[in-house]
């Protein structure tokens, strides 16, 4: 496979006496499509709340590697977290509701977020040129000046994944992405993922089994905080232990 | 390049003409207006220079600060001491001497420098505001948690001012002032000239505010308003965003009280304290927050109406400040700028109703 | 979309004009008034001053009235003090109107508020002077309304009449006291305390108890200079915010401190919270007495007179004395007013504060500013009021003569005299006459 | 010694006092997020009806029984000042859920008009209320150091409120109601629980117990149109600082500003005290941006 690009290193997660996540270990690499799936409760928006700083580790380490430097994203704030090149979208669609959709891609778009840059104005075309093409993909691009509350939830969902493939990020963390979509749309958001793929890794959370055996390249099933079994999607559907907690509990 | 919506357009020029009005106006007022009668309008534009900067924070950026009065004070008290030393000439400041000070303290020495003075009014509340913000916004101390504290703020230093007499006139504050750089401070034509002056701060004032609102910047400061935390995942960081726009607000509000002491001739803490600086949020609340034209507005309406009203009926006017403050909020959340939305939202509403 | 926008300024202009209107109320303008009196200053001041002059006259003493302003607070913390004083003046008016006027012409009172805030006093007194044109104002109660005033009234030439009982340090050409000043306050109060309570060790222990405000810290100022000369000892000085409603923590330091007397300066609603709390420690005042200065028959009233019985009090007049003038007064108050209603010596200086302008102004013969002020600094002008006869002292100092009462609160919330001053005493606002006052005057123009 | 004693005393009472002020506000603010700044009002409500009670009593009923004013207006005072709050809760504060800092302006601009009600009815001056005679005493511990009863009493008033309210809340059905109401409003509408109703009475018991707290005061301090303003700023610190939402944390914050206050002043002046107080707990809100007994939850942006 291709480089690495997170690794994160017997990482544990504790609120007061709860310890949400037990020495987790996993390597994702660049251009895969890493999905997190387990019952709920079992820890994988707190992985990820981790990799991008909103929660901290209690123990262990996440190394982020970009351009051949090393990162420790614990040490990290979470807004540098974001300029290194680590997107989140969140489970519930969070957008701003304040500004048009195209200026809500435009913050997300630009490169320098300083306070400075964002006294001067200028939007290179080829920023625009970037926003334009990924309305037109995620089909708002009539709405452009309307204001986000207009949108239905799976556009919004849209917009918001939509705003962090513009910002070009190495590492793509999504939390149920197709949550309240409908088929077509879902389909869609495969398709949208496998693009992105091409130019980084992607780690998702869903729910939604058809979707993850769509897009996965690599599937790790989360159970009570500790990591219960990887690999393809396959090999996970035949795993004994991964049946009799999740997917037979599910009773899918 | 983009086209825009046709109500975008439309409100838009409606400010426009609408702000365009108010400063005719008051270019106007000294041609037809009394001195006294200008000199009120020369205050509430000092109020209006505060309301913007607090629009910025709280309309823009989120942050509803309830002691704006404390970087209104500082400017002010900068500017009075500077006053009180010309007016004392050379010698100690009555109060200091009816207080048993004997000598002029330390700090008090630089304020005899005009230059140090205009400069200390903008820096004294950027700087305190730098500190406080930065620790606050830091600390991700925000809405509610952040207000209660701003008015903590406040309480503390009015009362610490009061506390101080020999430093700063205690609850008598400062006043008795006699000349402005030279030009002798009852004369209308000073008061003239200050009008002016404080006019122009205020243009300069929206001008730039409105400037940095339709930047980048301006955007930034409404998603961390609607957002913070999306806005951090995005990649920016609201405290920097925040203490910038807060150190601009304070900044405004110091340059208010500079020009507010003296055409009113006093400054003291009850000026400062919280009730003055819920009141500085409530010019805004009515005139509009969110645009650049509702502070303004708001803080001449409002005052305006309350000086007629406490002269006409001295023991109601309570009864009709707290009724507008209690009706705007509830039926006009977009204050007194957004009453011509007004006639859209209740077809709206019947044709809801309709259906 | 062109056409619309037309109409927009076409009404916008309109509404600018209706809006000016509508402020502009008389004409002329700032603007006028400035090349006015630029025009003015290069003409020869003598001149100058005559034009005013008969400016002032025409608009203030137009047709059969004269118009003066009332200039108290109605609403904020302040409001409690000062309704009474609207209430005197009032009265005083009346009562002038009715026996026919001022050089026949009736009085007619503007009443604004001040709103318990200095800075809103200043723009009111301004709003008197300038645009209804008022021959005087009676009002102001705290120091800060006082000195927020004085450059207003110096500016455009008004005059003030100023009811309450203050620190001192001051004389303003248009200011008028009715009210005392130190020495005819706290000083005679200190004597009286040197001579009944000093302690076994013969010494007067005085505690300093006041509002965080100027008027306490100045009279404390006051006293601490009297010290070496008078030989008493202070064993504390504390303050508290006005509207302060805790004064637990300064009763403990009092008992700490055990002093024979405490000075009491507080002023307003705190010294209801005072007075309450002192008694719940368990104090009285035969275990420790007070003297307060700011502190009248209305406080007591809202109080409830069993927690200020005993305590000891200094005025210039008691609703307690007993005089024809003083009972009639009372009585007069309380058949207009309402009976619970109480009189005292803030109540009476601003009652005789119209009195005493009648008086000038009949001496003067016109109602001019000037005029009022050069008869009142003849030391001619006079009145009886319910304290007895008043006069205003001649000379610049502009406060008046009168007597020093020291009382003490009976069960009915009434204060009895106990001692007062043979003579009336002569104001001495600068406290020229004492030698140990020297530092705090030293540096007044 | 019995100075030290007495100035712990004094930070207790001081504390019961303003715990008092602020139970009410904890419940309309920690449960209904709602910023009531017309809480101080109706604290001087409360006394004012105090007074009022006392007038009517002593008209009313013989001498000898007038000690019982007291006892009778504590809860007057409560049905009043609730009553004030249905309606105010009814007529305005439902347009508000959810616009936490508007309810602050708006139940400003309610102050405002209170105040002023207040003064027109009962004229600006200050009133006076009667110290019952069983609570006009002092024990005598030691030394210089004596309890007042009237102090005593506002001790226990406060202790019985705080079960009073933990019972309510915790421990009746209507109690539930009102907690799973605002948790979850449409939750527990979809349950079957009268949101609306609940509103009314939260906002009804919060109101209340500002009632009884004017009661309480009644006996300490003055009397007159804005008192309401000396209390509101450290009921506010109190709660916030304490934690919104939760009894613990209103004791908390009451127990920090109260004791915290008098001790400052004790080694400093009273300005500086408050100063310092104020200063205190700007420093805890750094460490602990939502009070020291918050709840932390998942949401991204509230």
């Amino acid at each position: 496979m291709a480089n690495p690009i997170l690794q994160i290193k017997n990482a544990s997660i504790t609120f007061g006496d709860f310890k949400a996540v037990k020495n987790v270990s996993t390597t994702v690499y660049d251009n895969e499509i890493r999905f997190l799936i387990g019952p709920n409760g079992a820890g994988k928006t707190t992985l990820l709340d981790a990799i991008c700083g909103k929660n901290k580790l209690s123990s262990g380490n996440i190394v982020y590697y970009n351009d051949g430097q090393e990162y420790n994203l614990p040490k990290i704030k979470e807004n540098k977290i974001v300029n290194i090149g680590v997107g989140r979208k969140f489970q519930a669609p969070s957008v701003f509701s304040g500004i048009t959709i195209y200026e809500n891609m435009e913050l997300a778009a630009v490169t320098n977020r300083g306070l400075m840059a964002s006294i001067g104005n200028k939007l290179p075309a080829e920023i625009r040129e970037r926003i334009d093409e990924q309305l037109q993909f995620i089909g708002l691009y009539e709405l452009r000046n309307e204001y986000p509350t207009v949108l239905s939830h799976g556009q919004k969902q849209w917009l918001e994944i939509g705003m962090l493939c513009v910002s070009k990020p190495r590492l793509m963390l999504l939390d149920e992405p197709v949550a309240g979509m409908g088929r077509r749309e879902t389909q869609r958001t495969a398709e949208l993922l496998k693009i992105i793929q091409k130019e980084c890794a992607v780690i998702v959370v869903e729910h939604d089994m058809q979707f993850v055996r769509e897009v996965a390249s690599w599937v790790t099933v989360l159970h009570d905080g500790e990591i219960l079994c990887e690999g393809t999607m396959d090999e996970v559907q035949n795993n004994q232990q991964v049946i009799d907690v999740y997917l037979g509990r599910g009773g899918e | 390049m983009l086209n825009e919506t046709k109500a975008g357009k439309f409100r838009i020029q409606g400010n426009t003409i609408l702000v365009t009005i108010i400063f005719i106006f008051l270019t106007a007022a000294p041609f037809f207006m009394s001195s006294f009668r200008m000199n009120m309008f020369g205050k509430y534009m000092c109020f209006a220079l505060i309301a913007i900067g607090i629009d910025m924070i709280w309309g823009y950026a989120g942050i509803l600060s309830l002691g704006h009065g404390v970087y209104f004070g500082l400017g002010a008290y900068c500017m009075a001491m500077h006053l009180k030393l010309e007016a004392s000439g050379g010698a100690l400041p009555d109060f200091m001497a009816w207080s048993a000070m004997e000598k002029l303290p330390g700090f008090w020495k630089p304020f005899e420098s005009t230059a140090f003075t205009l400069l200390a009014v903008v820096l004294v509340p950027v700087t305190v505001a730098a500190i406080i913000g930065s620790l606050t916004f830091l600390n991700r101390i925000r809405g509610v948690y952040f207000s209660i504290l701003s008015q903590a703020l406040a309480y503390a230093l009015a009362t610490f001012m009061i506390g101080r007499q020999e430093y700063f006139g205690g609850s008598n504050g400062l006043t008795n002032f006699s000349t402005i750089f030279g030009c002798p401070i009852q004369s209308t034509q000073t008061k003239i000239i200050l009008f002016y002056c404080t006019l122009a701060a205020l243009i300069l004032a929206y001008v730039g505010c409105r400037f940095l609102v339709k930047r980048r910047i301006g955007r930034v400061l409404i998603a961390v308003r609607d957002a913070e935390n999306r806005a951090r995942f995005t990649g920016y960081s609201p405290a920097v965003y925040k203490v910038f726009v807060y150190c601009l607000s304070a900044a405004l509000a110091g340059i208010a009280g500079a020009l507010y002491v003296p055409q009113v001739g006093i400054i003291s803490p009850t000026d400062i304290n919280i009730s003055p600086s819920i009141e500085m949020v409530i010019w805004v609340a009515v005139g509009g927050k969110g645009t650049l034209v509702g502070p303004v507005l708001g803080a001449l309406v409002v005052n305006f109406l309350k000086s007629l009203i406490s002269e006409q009926f001295p023991a109601f006017w309570q009864f009709f400040m707290g009724g507008v403050f209690i009706l705007v909020v509830l039926f006009l959340p977009g204050g007194l700028v957004s009453i011509k939305e007004i006639p859209a939202k209740i077809k709206a509403r019947k044709l809801k109703k309709e259906e | 979309m062109k056409k619309r926008d037309l109409w927009k300024k076409i009404l916008s202009v309109a509404m600018v004009g209706a809006l000016s209107m509508s402020v502009m109320g008389c004409s002329g303008g700032a603007m006028g008034e400035a090349t006015e009196s630029s025009t003015e200053t290069t003409e020869s001041s003598e001149a100058e001053e005559s034009s005013e002059v008969t400016g002032t006259e025409e608009s203030t003493a137009s047709g059969d009235t004269v118009k003066v302003g009332i200039l108290h607070s109605q609403s904020g913390t302040m409001a409690m003090a000062e309704k009474p004083m609207i209430e005197a003046t009032q009265m005083a008016i009346d009562e002038i109107n009715e026996a026919g006027g001022i050089l026949g012409k009736q009085i007619e009172f503007v009443l604004e508020d001040g709103a318990s805030d200095a800075a809103i006093f200043a723009e009111k007194a301004t709003k008197l002077l300038t645009n209804d044109k008022v021959a005087t104002i009676f009002g102001c109660w705290t120091s800060a309304s006082r000195k927020a005033v004085l450059p207003v009234v110096e500016g455009n030439n008004g005059l003030l009449w100023y009811p309450v009982q203050y620190e001192g340090l001051e004389s303003s050409h248009n200011i008028m006291y009715t009210a005392p000043c130190p020495n005819q306050q706290a000083i005679p109060a200190m004597d009286y305390l040197m001579e009944n309570y000093k302690g076994e060790d013969g010494v007067l222990k005085v505690f300093l108890f006041g509002s965080d405000y100027v008027y306490p810290r100045t009279t404390n100022t006051i006293i601490k200079e009297m010290q070496a000369e008078y030989g008493f000892e202070i064993v504390g000085e504390e303050y508290i915010p006005l509207g302060y409603t805790d004064c637990s923590t300064v009763i403990t330091k009092i008992q700490q401190t055990q002093p024979d007397v405490i000075i009491n300066t507080i002023n307003g609603d705190s010294n209801v919270s005072f007075f309450k709390q002192y008694k719940d420690a368990g104090l009285s005042p035969d275990k420790i007495q007070t003297m307060s200065f700011s502190c009248y028959e209305e406080d007591i009233r809202g109080m409830g007179a069993e927690y200020a019985e005993g305590h000891l009090f200094a005025w210039n007049y008691f609703q307690s004395v007993d005089t024809e003038a003083s009972k009639a007064f009372t009585e007069k108050f309380k058949s207009i007013y309402g009976e619970e209603k109480v009189t005292g010596d803030p109540v009476v200086n601003a009652y005789e504060g119209v009195y005493l302008w009648k008086a000038a102004v009949e001496k003067a013969g016109t109602f001019d500013v000037e005029a009022v002020i050069t008869a009142c600094e003849s030391g001619e002008v006079e009145c009886e009021t319910p304290e007895g006869l008043i006069t205003i002292a001649a000379g610049t100092t502009h406060h008046v003569l009168q007597k020093v009462l020291v009382g003490e609160c009976d069960a009915e919330g009434q204060i009895q005299t106990l001692w007062e001053t043979e003579d009336r005493v002569e104001p001495d606002p600068w406290l020229t006459e004492y030698a140990w006052a020297s530092k705090l005057t030293t540096d007044s123009e | 010694m019995d100075l030290l004693l007495m100035q712990l005393f004094n930070s207790l009472s001081v504390s019961s006092i303003l715990l008092l002020a602020a139970l009410g506000l904890a419940i309309t603010f920690g449960l209904m997020g709602v910023i009531n700044m017309a809480h101080g009002e109706l604290i001087m409500i409360g006394a004012y009806t105090t007074y009022v009670v006392q007038n009517i009593w002593k008209s009313v009923f013989p001498e000898s029984l007038f000690d019982g004013y007291f006892i009778a207006s504590i809860f007057i005072s409560f049905l009043v000042t609730a009553g004030i709050g249905v309606l105010l809760e009814r007529g305005i504060i439902r347009h508000l859920y959810g616009r936490a800092l508007d309810s602050l302006l708006v139940t400003w601009g309610i102050s405002l008009v209170l105040q002023q009600l207040v003064r027109s009815i009962f004229g600006p001056t200050n009133v006076s209320v009667a110290c019952p005679s069983f609570l006009d005493k002092n024990i005598e511990v030691i030394g210089m150091f004596s309890m007042s009863y009237k102090r005593l009493f506002i001790l226990a008033l406060v202790i019985i409120c705080c079960i009073l309210i933990g019972l309510l809340m915790y421990r009746t059905r209507q109690g539930r109601n009102i907690r799973a109401a605002m948790q979850n409003r449409p939750m527990a509408a979809s349950l079957g629980v009268n949101t609306a109703r609940c509103d009314a009475l939260t906002f009804a018991i919060g109101s209340g117990f500002a009632g009884v707290a004017g009661c309480a005061i009644a006996l300490l301090g003055p009397i007159g149109p804005t008192i309401g303003q000396s209390y509101i700023v450290d009921t506010f610190m109190a709660v916030v600082v304490g934690g919104v939402g939760r009894i613990v944390g209103c004791i908390t914050g009451s127990a920090i500003i109260g004791m915290g206050g008098p001790i400052f002043e004790f080694f400093t002046t009273a300005s500086l005290g408050k100063v310092l107080i104020f200063i205190v707990v700007i420093i805890i809100l750094q460490f602990c941006p939502k009070g020291i007994f918050s709840i932390s939850n998942r949401v991204l942006d509230e």
